[in-house]
């Protein structure tokens, strides 16, 4: 398989660690690492909290399911370095309170070698001061907080695209190609929605943004009409949306409404199509449907999960397929999929004799060459621990999305760079075995 | 209260207060072999037990003695929660004061929420609370640069001493501390403003021509009642070290009432009851569906079956609560022990456990007023 | 100005959900004195009752007929099974059990249809209507809304008001006991209030699910904010719930629109306690209600 | 025929009636007189199924009472009249009548019924739209009446019917009631503190005391007894 990219040698190395998984599986009986939490010779316990019932379940209650799917593929292929991985995620229905409880519980009772996957940046950020007491690794949080690098939680790890990374990508393209239209904002009143506008306002002029609507997680409760009314009557003719799948249905459909058409421009949190459509079926009678979303400008650091041909979305396809049975191939799953994929990879470089510390030089010392199927290398390093640092634009069409850009890369506040790595391909031993 | 209808076989002192003393140093005498037998994990749930005991024994005082309902208990922890968090932000203090402020500051809100509740019967002031319980907060969201928005504000946690487990100090000092909060209550329910609170939700009318102050008796009692929580807001904070506005969601206030009723009404044994069940029922369902190897979204879903299944079925077996289950069952085995002539026993079982006897109501008169929840 | 026209509308709109829902309670209220919490979630089982069939291509009257039908049963099972045995226990233990059926509805429909959210068709178009020149935020939907919540409204008033039925209705609520003195079998009465309470709340249910984001628990906050509107309107009165549904619904959307969301909850609160200050029933409660 | 046999009811340890029994003939008033709390009001009660016996049972004609709920003891054509507070202050006087006869299938009769009430009390008829909280104690006295009237009961239970009353207005209602045991063959069960008035038209009395039955006799022996006028019934 060759490479172009500049990583191209460290991926060649990956690709023959994970064609080992399968064989190395049963051959490593002992280990030493009896002394690490949440490692014995034959398995790996691991947890999360996430919510699975509640105001917060739709949507991201798929995804810790996706996370096990590779887990129990992998688990059938011998495990990683014989060792199983036994993926514990609890509900924490979004409830911050209960998060600490139960991540107590996994700490303590279950004995976790690390939190992998924990969502949400309130319940997460409400363990992150213990987890990091306890030196437990808070992996791959799903939540684009710019908290999750930071020098004072060594032990947290974000995974996707920060918010405000996703914000300075689409306000750049708002910039290059909707120059002097009249712009606002709808967005979510948290850490979400005030991350992406920071990055918006980094490459937005201010001169240009006619109007700041935004709206409130926890209530929540019907269309969004009097935002949608007040970008209506403020002119804005592109409206960039921090906001999550139900919200933007909320507001695409009193847009629809009044007859109120413009430039959508979503961040990949609530665009995703296969997500967001079967929100829109309520426009009259159903007929129109996912015809909303069209046009729709997002960003993504995943392949689409319409390109059918791409080896990514086909593994995933597989794995789905096999291991998390009856879940559709959305957002919540690609993204559960990559992202229990790239824990994989962290176990397989962390080595046999796997320890906390060896797993966090993994991911610190090699992360940035990891196989995922981002579309943008994992940037960690022992000073950065974001994860993916771009996305390309994308638009929506029929119900599928459409790259209309080439893929940046960028930090908090850095400049924007075109990123000229080509992505990865998933190792053959997960395209075959899947 | 507790004491008050076992057989006086089991010798109490008869002095109420030397009786509550009695009963809480055995109560902490229990809890302290409990704690050093139970794993960090379990001292820590044993902890959040005792927290949620000082909010639903001040909610069982409000409701079961006073009779006021609050569905609003989670927006007065909120406010003990960040008192406490900003008073450990901006200035140093000890502790104990910290916990105090938090007291004061959401007794100062139940003072402000009682009042205009005085007027208001059952189902309207239920209607308020719950929309304070809301309503209130999202302020915290809406000014997060004081608030710390989604992450919230840090407060520091317990610092145990020496080679104690954290988790087993933090139980140490919330059981002790709950254990004194319910022993004051017991004392505040003996007394006569006790009496007075209970001559209010009996007849409003009949305890104003006793010369009961009625308004100050209810708004005094909301007040202690919001005290208790705002204290329990404060130990939640320190239990996780963390104060977000999700920590307060509209659920948690109606938990509080349907453990508060589901432990019993008015007793202050029954909150260690329901604080058990929302701390261990949730978790022990959760791993009861698992069990049978459901996927977790089906489990998870397949705990709210359950919760709710608890919920129904203990008001329909048990009308007085698990408190009074208890007490039924401990008077029935100390009857057989001890037979006493069936007149003395008074009132037979009808279906399941018995109530005291229904007031004799002769006459036509409830009928038009019939009481409301 | 037009934003306030909008706000307006918006208002109406959802106040006229708020309204039904409201009803729903007031009824059930009437009946057996008792706040049903799970109001809501009975109205989302039904509505995934309709949902499920409409997936299943019947036609969109046949589901909404199925659906209303299935609230009207709900409520009748749900008062003979859990509320009925619970007569003459402590007052709060039927709320706490409205409470747990709740909780179990919420979980029992999770786990059979999943906590995906999903969109709900509308039996109208949702287009805005066109005003002079103006397309304003309030559709054949929205009409139809208006419509429904109404004539389920003067339906109401016309049973209670002019039928016999309704006169047995009544004379439960106030004083059940004097009804059964004088034949009316109570029992079957209170039955039949939490079945029409039911229905009123799948009517809700149906409606407000094309406006939001349908799972099992898109009817929570819809019934905090409708047991605000009860309590504002006055717990007797159905013209009570109607008025105080259209008064949430207004000052959720002004507040909303004005002072930003995160205010909406605290907007209610406020409208609630300034009403409940002058009148500690409600603004439609009677003064005949007599304190012994 | 009216047959109550050894009726035991109790209030949790309290007695209110021990072994009460007596029987009232078709057409007739019987008066069940003794001073307040001796449990006549109780008596009534369980008649009619309000509160549950302990013991005993209470037959109308082939019907056994006992046991049955309420509402079908009063469309057995027993119509009960409580004392003081029977009518529904929040309908108004003509849906306070309707509501007596409404378990009748009869619709055209339950018409002649409400208008033939409406011309036995006529300040009812001007009244017809007002509330029953807007009442007077006789007018409201005079609906309860009435509205037990409307659904042309066998049997009436009476429970303290002069009680506030003007004496000038209780001696009306009194032969009132006499008029209709012949009229409409009405049996009534007269419970009165007025032992006086009640005696003056019942046939027969049953005195009760503690819950227990003193004596049951024809109300003129009663009535010309002195030692138990002096000692039960204070005239």
């Amino acid at each position: 398989m060759r490479m172009r990219s500049s990583r191209s040698r460290r991926a060649g190395a990956m690709t023959a660690v994970v064609s080992a998984v399968a064989m190395l599986g049963a051959a490593c009986g002992s280990s030493s690492s009896a002394s690490t939490r949440g490692v014995t010779s034959s398995t790996i316990t691991i947890g999360a909290t996430v919510p699975l019932t509640g105001p917060a379940a739709p949507g991201y209650s798929e995804i810790a399911p996706a996370v096990n799917a590779v887990f129990k593929w992998v688990n059938a292929h011998g495990g990683v370095y014989g060792r199983k991985i036994h993926y514990i995620y609890l509900d924490d229905a979004y409830n911050p309170s209960t998060t600490v409880t139960k991540v107590r519980q996994l700490v303590l009772q279950d004995k976790i070698l690390a939190e992998v996957g924990g969502l949400g940046t309130p319940p997460q950020t409400a363990v992150q001061g213990y987890l990091n007491t306890q030196k437990v690794p808070q992996l791959f949080v799903e939540s684009g907080c710019t908290c999750w690098s930071d020098a004072k939680y060594p032990y947290s790890f974000g995974w996707q695209p920060n918010y405000t990374v996703e914000g300075k990508i689409l306000g750049q393209y708002i910039k290059q190609h909707f120059a002097g239209e009249k712009v606002g904002y709808l967005f979510q009143a948290d850490d979400f929605g005030e991350g992406f506008v920071k990055g918006l306002d980094q490459e937005i002029p201010a001169s240009q943004v006619v109007s700041r609507q935004s709206y409130d997680a926890a209530t929540l409760a019907g269309p969004l009409s009097n935002q949608i009314a007040a970008l209506k009557s403020a002119g804005a003719q592109v409206v960039a949306m921090a906001t999550i799948p139900a919200a933007t249905a909320l507001a695409l459909l009193p847009a629809a409404s009044i007859g109120y058409f413009p430039q959508y421009v979503v961040s990949s949190v609530g665009a995703d199509p296969p997500t967001v459509g079967p929100l829109l079926s309520s426009f009259s009678k159903g007929k129109a449907g996912s015809v909303l979303l069209n046009g729709m400008i997002s960003n993504a650091y995943l392949p689409p999960e319409a390109d059918t041909g791409n080896p990514w979305i086909q593994v995933t396809q597989k794995l789905l397929k096999q291991y998390d049975v009856g879940a559709p191939l959305d957002g919540n799953t690609e993204f559960g999929v990559a992202l229990g994929y790239t824990f994989v990879q962290a176990l397989q470089t962390a080595g046999k004799h796997l320890t906390t510390s060896s797993l966090m030089d993994a991911i610190e010392k090699h992360g940035a060459d990891f196989i995922t199927p981002g579309l943008v290398p994992l940037t960690y390093s022992t000073t950065d621990h974001y994860g993916y640092s771009g996305s390309e634009v994308v638009k929506t069409e029929n119900g599928a999305t459409a790259p209309v850009s080439p893929v940046y890369v960028t930090s908090n506040t850095g400049p924007i760079t075109l990123y000229t790595g080509t992505p990865s391909q998933p190792p053959s031993n997960l395209a075959s075995t899947a | 209260m507790a004491a008050a209808r076992l057989p006086s076989r089991l010798r109490l002192p008869d002095q109420p207060m030397l009786r509550h003393l009695v009963l809480c140093a055995g109560a902490l005498v229990l809890f302290y072999v409990l704690t050093v037998n139970l794993s960090s994990y379990h001292n820590y749930q044993v902890g959040l037990i005792a927290l949620f005991a000082m909010v639903i024994a001040g909610l069982s005082v409000l409701t079961g003695i006073n009779g006021q309902i609050s569905l609003g208990h989670g927006a007065f922890m909120a406010v003990g929660a960040y008192t406490f968090a900003l008073v450990q932000e901006h200035v140093t203090l000890p502790l104990a004061l910290e916990l105090l402020a938090a007291v004061a500051a959401s007794a100062v809100l139940g003072l402000v929420v009682g009042i205009p509740a005085t007027r208001l019967r059952g189902p309207y002031l239920a209607g308020m609370t719950l929309i304070l319980a809301l309503g209130l907060p999202q302020l915290a969201d809406k000014y997060n640069s004081v608030f710390g928005g989604d992450e919230g504000l840090h407060p520091s946690q317990l610092v145990a001493p020496g080679a104690v487990d954290p988790n087993r100090w933090f139980a140490w000092i919330t059981v002790l501390v709950a254990v004194i909060v319910v022993a004051l209550l017991a004392n505040l329910v003996r007394s006569h403003f006790g009496r007075a609170m209970r001559a209010v939700r009996d007849n409003e009318v009949a305890a104003m021509l006793a010369g009961i102050h009625v308004g100050r008796t209810k708004v005094l009692a909301f007040v202690v009642s919001a005290g208790c929580a705002g204290l329990a807001g404060a130990f939640l904070a320190l239990s996780g070290g963390v104060v977000t506005t999700g920590d307060f969601p509209l659920s948690l206030s109606i938990y509080l009432v349907a453990a508060m009723v589901l432990g019993g009404a008015g007793s202050l044994v029954g909150p260690w009851w329901g604080a058990i069940a929302i701390v261990y029922l949730p978790q022990w369902s959760t791993s009861i569906s698992s069990d049978f190897g459901l996927g977790s979204a089906v489990a998870a879903n397949l705990a709210l079956v359950i919760f709710g299944l608890v919920l129904i079925i203990v008001m329909m077996l048990a009308p007085t609560g698990v408190q009074g289950g208890v007490r039924w069952l401990a008077r029935r085995l100390l009857a057989a022990r001890f037979p006493r002539p069936p007149a003395a026993a008074g009132v037979t079982a009808v279906a399941g456990f018995p109530e005291p006897p229904a007031p004799a109501t002769p006459d036509m008169r409830t009928e038009q007023e019939r009481t409301h929840p | 100005m037009s934003h306030f026209v909008n706000l307006s509308l918006n208002g109406i709109s959802s106040g006229m959900i708020y309204a039904s829902v409201a009803l729903g309670l007031v009824l059930v209220w009437r009946a057996t004195r008792i706040i049903n919490f799970a109001q809501g979630s009975m109205a989302m089982f039904s509505t995934y009752m309709a949902v499920t069939l409409l997936d299943r291509n019947l036609g969109y009257w046949e589901a909404f007929a199925v659906a209303l039908a299935v609230g009207l049963a709900l409520g009748a099972v749900v008062e003979r099974t859990l509320i009925r045995p619970l007569q003459g226990k402590p007052e709060l233990n039927p709320v706490i059990v409205t409470f747990g059926l709740f909780i179990l509805l919420e979980g029992v429909a999770g786990a059979i249809f999943g906590v995906r959210s999903r969109g709900v068709p509308a039996a109208f178009s949702q287009s805005g209507l066109t005003i002079g020149h103006h397309r304003v935020s309030f559709s054949h939907f929205d009409l139809f809304v208006l419509g429904s919540v109404l004539a389920l409204m003067v339906l109401m008033l016309v049973l209670f008001r002019a039928t016999d039925v309704g006169l047995r209705m009544r004379a439960s609520a106030f004083a059940p006991e004097m009804s059964r003195l004088v034949g009316v079998r109570v029992g079957r009465v209170l039955t039949l209030g939490w079945a029409l309470a039911s229905l009123a709340g799948s009517l809700a249910g149906l409606l407000v699910a094309p406006r939001s984001a349908f799972s099992p628990n898109y009817m929570d906050l819809i019934l905090v904010y409708a047991f605000t509107a009860a309590v504002v309107g006055g717990l007797e009165s159905p013209v009570g719930a109607l008025v105080g549904g259209l008064l949430t619904g207004l000052v959720l959307s002004f507040v909303g629109g004005y002072l930003g969301s995160s205010l909406e909850p605290l907007g209610a609160a406020v409208i609630l306690i300034l009403v409940l200050s002058a009148r500690p029933e409600g603004l439609f409660s009677r003064p005949a209600a007599r304190q012994v | 025929m009216l047959e109550v046999d050894g009726l035991t009811v109790s209030y949790g340890p309290v007695r209110a009636l021990r072994g009460v029994s007596f029987a009232a003939r078709p057409s007739t008033i019987t008066a069940v007189l003794g001073a307040n709390g001796a449990g006549k009001t109780t008596l009534l009660r369980a008649m009619t199924g309000l509160v549950r016996p302990q013991e005993g049972s209470v037959r109308f004609d082939d019907h056994e009472l006992t046991g049955l709920p309420v509402e079908e003891v009063v469309r057995l054509g027993v119509a009960h009249v409580p004392e003081g507070r029977g009518v529904i202050d929040q309908l108004t006087v003509e849906e306070n009548l309707r509501l007596g006869a409404l378990w009748r299938k009869d619709k055209s009769d339950r018409k002649r019924a409400l208008a033939e009430t409406y011309d036995l009390f006529p300040p009812l008829a001007e009244r017809r739209r007002r509330l029953g909280a807007a009442l007077s104690g006789g007018e409201r006295q005079m609906l309860a009446i009435g509205r037990a009237l409307v659904s042309r009961p066998r049997v009436l239970l009476l429970d303290e019917p002069s009680l506030g009353l003007a004496p000038l207005v209780t001696a009306q209602l009194m032969a009132l009631l006499a008029e209709l045991t012949l009229l409409a063959s009405l049996t009534v069960i007269l419970v009165e503190q007025n032992a006086r008035s009640a005696l003056s038209v019942a046939t027969w009395a049953v005195v009760i005391n503690l819950g227990q039955v003193v004596v049951s006799d024809t109300a003129a022996a009663v009535g010309t007894d002195t030692g138990l006028r002096h000692h039960y019934l204070g005239f």
